[in-house]
């Protein structure tokens, strides 16, 4: 499988995703500039790396949706490709109208670094096929803007079409809002958009792809396992 | 011809002595100008000239067969085997943040990192060693939590993992807190770069921010062009812009793979100005520079504004003759300026033009090299009765179980979490150990090692016996480095003390480079980079001598690697040692 | 003709605003009891060149609602004063 | 009685704004390229009780100094208006 790494200015998780995917994972990957303007054709998944693009200067994501290479991100996501958004990557996400709702300050308004628990909500889609639904995974988070919201209608609306992915909840399973690292609305760490081929989410599976790391949570290397086995599209 | 009263004045202004006046003027064989003056002033303060502390620094040992550079140049750099190496320093900002907690901290941050990443290296860790008063007041609550959002900030957005450090509360911190930072980079043997100014005719180039005002303490009274408009002082506070650093740091990054650098070296303190005569003066060569040529953030900036200017996020790039191009392209790519405002040249001379004129021409070395001092130093008088304490004579508690609550609250034994979780500490997928244990463990990617970093101090063992605190000090931060499964290399110093021309203060710090460079000899951990840090006082009262230990150490193997929690029930608990 | 925009971003009426109620919280910490409903908002300041007022308005309101804020949480208000 | 403040913190004059800046290099690279001099400032708005204007305005003033903004390197401006 070839996966896209984009990289905007500001960037600062691409050479960690790029490492899970080509060494870790051993698959081809390549950076893709932001100003680049080729068809993303060819590849079989993207990932919006996390980081502050641009700063995250007036809003997170806000000014990074305006680049070129998001243009063809939502021409490849039209299609059916696959595209996962990590942390920053799940704000631009947003800001760009690919996945619905906007994202805030931390209640707390603090950058908040540590790991957390998630249940799988849906593992019938591309990103989440490795897991079992209900399974409780373990990942870091790293955001001082992951407060997610959208209004009751959009959030009937995700419901209804099993957009909601992943939610914090204790390591018990339990949903509440001690297990809750944010303030974000219904515990939500990640959705999908209604086909289920763009991911957004705030923790980050990268960090916890190898043992050796942090806690030795590898939980993350199966969401780019799952892909694996979804196989992409190739379009 | 000025008057003595005039003269005296502006030397004041300038922190010069009038022997240093007079030791200029023999140098030059003629009065400095205006201009000239004012640089001296900066190249000649304590901050960059070092004139209380070098004798005294020439102490330390700083060598062994692991360092491949030692103090001298932006950083330390150490070998760590398979042709790879670290680099790395601590600096102080201690006044910036008593001002401005959240920018001072952010600015020390970004300063320390560009110092490692001129080196050839790419940064791969962040520490931070903080002091601040007692919690229960205010302003040191403001300070405190402005200080760790600004280090946060700077350091999440960079993409640098904030790793480790520490933090104490104390009154004599009160009035002055201790902000220090310390950064490490991994770099190949091969791809070392260093500050130097070599090759005449070979382009200088200024990259990355435009300059501002910025840090020019009282700028406008000095020069006399601004004296004319009733401006208000501008405040002496840097704002920094951790985006612009990130887009510095992979640009400076990708030019080195290009070998069109001869060398480079950031603009922190006295920008321009020092990092121009630092760079000639280590090559032995000269420089010229139109300062009229320097990108500006606002017009009007006069040419001892643009040459003292400390606006962030720059460097002073000398590229190959010919190369400029290939900068500039590289530069633009990542949305940055790169502009040629000079040249090598071979005279050892500094010649400062703006347009057409001579503004200034002084032998670099002149202003590299400020005046040495050395002090005799005194032991303070109420050391004994310090030291009087007589164990046996305090009462014992009547409830342990209250005492041990109690002493778990205490902010200074309290988890740091609250600190370091602010902190993001595994960007960049290397952090094996996390914060909170002893020291953090990072694994080198590509290799079978991994590097153990920590900070240590103690500034009440300093306070009350320097030599014995230098030496606790460094014994610290080896056990924290073995614990994590470390061989202890070598070390790094942030010494923060009060003013050096007390006597007392001067003893101290003597007393505590003595205590250090015992430790160090003794473990074999030579000093390879450090900072001073004098005149940390409030109301005339210093601070406790507080010299940060910054220590590197490296594991072969990363499975090696352990953190401070018992594992597993019914494991075996050792106490060793005496 | 130059014209000084301004622009008030702040977020919508009922959501949380996490900024201001920690600004509010330490307020009243410090004794200022009396204090409610803190909200803190963006003010953007900028210079823009036009002919006339009506064009000014019309392409500083596109600017704000496209890009200054981010219409699922916030709300705006420009203001458009001759510069002088 | 009930009074509406409205804070404005904004660096001063000369201070380097990163956040303006880079919003600026941004308009300009969409298009919007006569956009000049943006300023990113804070825009704090409260409720308070009170007497009088004059004493409203001495306390308001006086938050705004001492915690809304650092007069180290910010500017603030307060407006004081009947609440209803
Ligand atoms: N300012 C700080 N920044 C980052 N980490 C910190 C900071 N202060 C403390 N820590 C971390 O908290 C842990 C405990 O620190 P400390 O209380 O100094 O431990 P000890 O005194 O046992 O060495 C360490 O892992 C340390 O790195």
């Amino acid at each position: 499988m070839k996966f896209g790494v984009i990289v905007f200015p500001g960037s600062n998780c691409d050479r960690d995703c790029y490492h899970v995917t080509a060494r870790v994972l051993g698959e081809p990957t390549e950076f893709i500039w932001h100003e680049d303007d080729r068809s993303l054709a060819g590849y079989d998944c993207i990932i919006i790396p996390g980081g502050f693009s641009y700063g995250d200067y007036l809003r997170a994501g806000a000014i990074a949706r305006f680049a070129p290479v998001m243009e063809r991100v939502k021409e490849f996501a039209r299609k059916g490709g696959l595209v996962i958004g990590i942390c920053n990557g799940f704000q631009i996400l947003l800001e760009a109208g690919l996945l619905p709702g906007a994202m805030h300050h931390n209640a707390h308004l603090n950058f908040n670094c540590r790991y957390v628990y998630l249940r799988v909500e849906n593992n019938k889609t591309p990103f989440t096929g490795k897991f079992n639904k209900g399974d409780i995974i373990n990942l870091p988070v790293a955001h001082k803007e992951g407060n997610y919201y959208i209004d009751d209608r959009g959030l009937e609306e995700l419901k209804e079409n099993n957009q909601i992915i992943l939610r914090y909840a204790t390591p018990g399973g339990e949903v509440i809002d001690e297990a809750n690292p944010n303030g974000s609305i219904g515990n939500i760490a990640g959705i999908t958009n209604k086909n289920h081929n763009v991911f957004g989410l705030m923790p980050h599976p990268e960090r916890a792809s190898e043992t050796i790391l942090g806690n030795g949570s590898d939980d993350g290397l199966k969401i780019f396992q799952s892909i694996l086995k979804a196989g992409g599209v190739k379009l | 011809m000025k008057s003595r009263e005039q003269l005296l004045e502006k030397l004041k202004f300038h922190g010069l002595t009038e022997k240093e006046y007079h030791m200029i003027v023999e140098k030059l064989g003629r009065e400095p100008n205006e201009l000239e003056l004012g640089l001296f002033g900066v190249m000649w303060s304590e901050h960059c000239g070092y004139k209380n502390s070098k004798a005294v620094l020439r102490n330390f040992p700083t060598e062994g067969e692991q360092v491949l550079q030692g103090p001298g140049e932006n950083a330390g750099i150490v070998d760590i085997g398979d042709n790879k190496a670290v680099v790395f320093k601590i600096e102080s900002h201690n006044h910036p943040s008593a001002i401005e907690p959240y920018q001072g901290a952010a600015t020390g941050v970004g300063g320390i990192i560009r110092d490692i990443f001129t080196m050839g290296a790419r940064p791969i860790a962040l520490l931070d060693s903080l002091r601040f008063g007692p919690l229960d007041e205010e302003r040191v609550r403001y300070i405190f939590s402005g200080v760790v959002s600004g280090i946060s900030d700077y350091g999440n957005s960079i993409g640098i993992p904030t790793v480790g450090g520490e933090t104490y509360f104390h009154k004599a911190y009160k009035g002055n807190p201790l902000v220090n930072a310390m950064c490490v980079g991994l770099v190949d043997h091969k791809d070392i770069i260093k500050a130097v100014a070599r090759g005449v005719g070979n382009p200088v180039m200024v990259v990355g921010a435009t300059t501002g005002r910025d840090g020019i303490q009282g700028a406008s009274f000095a020069s006399e062009e601004l004296s004319e408009d009733s401006e208000e002082r501008r405040p002496s506070v840097q704002v920094g812009d951790p985006f612009m650093e990130k887009l510095l740091l992979e640009a400076c990054l990708e030019l080195y793979k290009t070998d069109a650098v001869v060398g480079i070296q950031d603009m922190g303190a006295a920008g321009l100005i020092s990092s121009s005569c630092e760079m000639a003066s280590r090559a032995g060569s000269g420089m010229e520079l139109d300062v009229s040529q320097v990108p500006l953030r606002e017009p009007g900036l006069t040419p001892y504004e643009i040459m003292l200017s400390e606006s962030q996020e720059r460097m002073l790039v000398v590229p190959k003759k010919g190369r400029e191009d290939e900068v500039k392209k590289i530069f633009k790519h990542w949305g940055l300026n790169a502009r040629v405002i000079g040249r090598v040249t071979d005279d050892g001379i500094l010649r400062i033009k703006n347009g057409e004129d001579v503004v200034a021409e002084v032998p670099a070395h002149y202003l590299a090299e400020a005046p040495e001092y050395v002090r005799e130093g005194k032991r303070p008088a109420w050391l004994d009765e310090e030291n009087k304490l007589d164990l046996e004579s305090l009462p014992l508690p009547d409830d342990y179980n209250k005492v041990l609550l109690e002493m778990l609250d205490s902010p200074n034994l309290a988890s740091k979490e609250w600190i370091y979780s602010q902190y993001d500490h595994m960007v960049q997928n290397n952090t094996m150990v996390l914060p909170g244990s002893d020291a953090a463990v990072l694994r080198i990617k590509g290799t079978e090692r991994a590097i153990a970093v920590t900070t240590d101090s103690n500034g009440r063992y300093f306070y009350l016996d320097p030599r014995q605190g230098g030496k606790l000090a460094v014994a610290e931060a080896a056990r924290n480095i073995v614990c994590s499964g470390g061989q202890p290399l070598a070390i790094t110093d942030g010494l923060n003390f009060g003013n050096p021309e007390k006597e007392e203060i001067y003893w101290q710090f003597k007393e505590a480079v003595a205590g250090i460079s015992e430790a160090c000899l003794a473990l074999g951990t030579p000093v390879v980079s450090g900072n001073v840090s004098f005149y940390n006082e409030h109301e005339g009262k210093a601070i406790y001598p507080t010299p940060i230990v910054g220590m590197i150490g490296v594991l072969e193997k990363q499975e090696y690697a352990t953190d401070i929690a018992f594992k597993d029930e019914g494991d075996l608990v050792y106490l060793i040692g005496e | 003709m130059r014209w000084k925009i301004e622009v008030k971003v702040n977020l919508k009426e009922g959501i949380l605003d996490p900024q201001g109620s920690t600004i509010e919280k330490s307020l009243h910490s410090l004794g200022y009891k009396d204090i409610s409903k803190v909200r803190v908002g963006k003010d953007i300041t900028f210079f823009m060149e036009g002919e006339n007022r009506e064009d000014v308005v019309k392409r500083a309101e596109e600017t704000a609602g496209r890009i200054l804020a981010n219409p699922v949480i916030e709300d705006y208000k420009v203001e458009v004063k001759k510069a002088n």
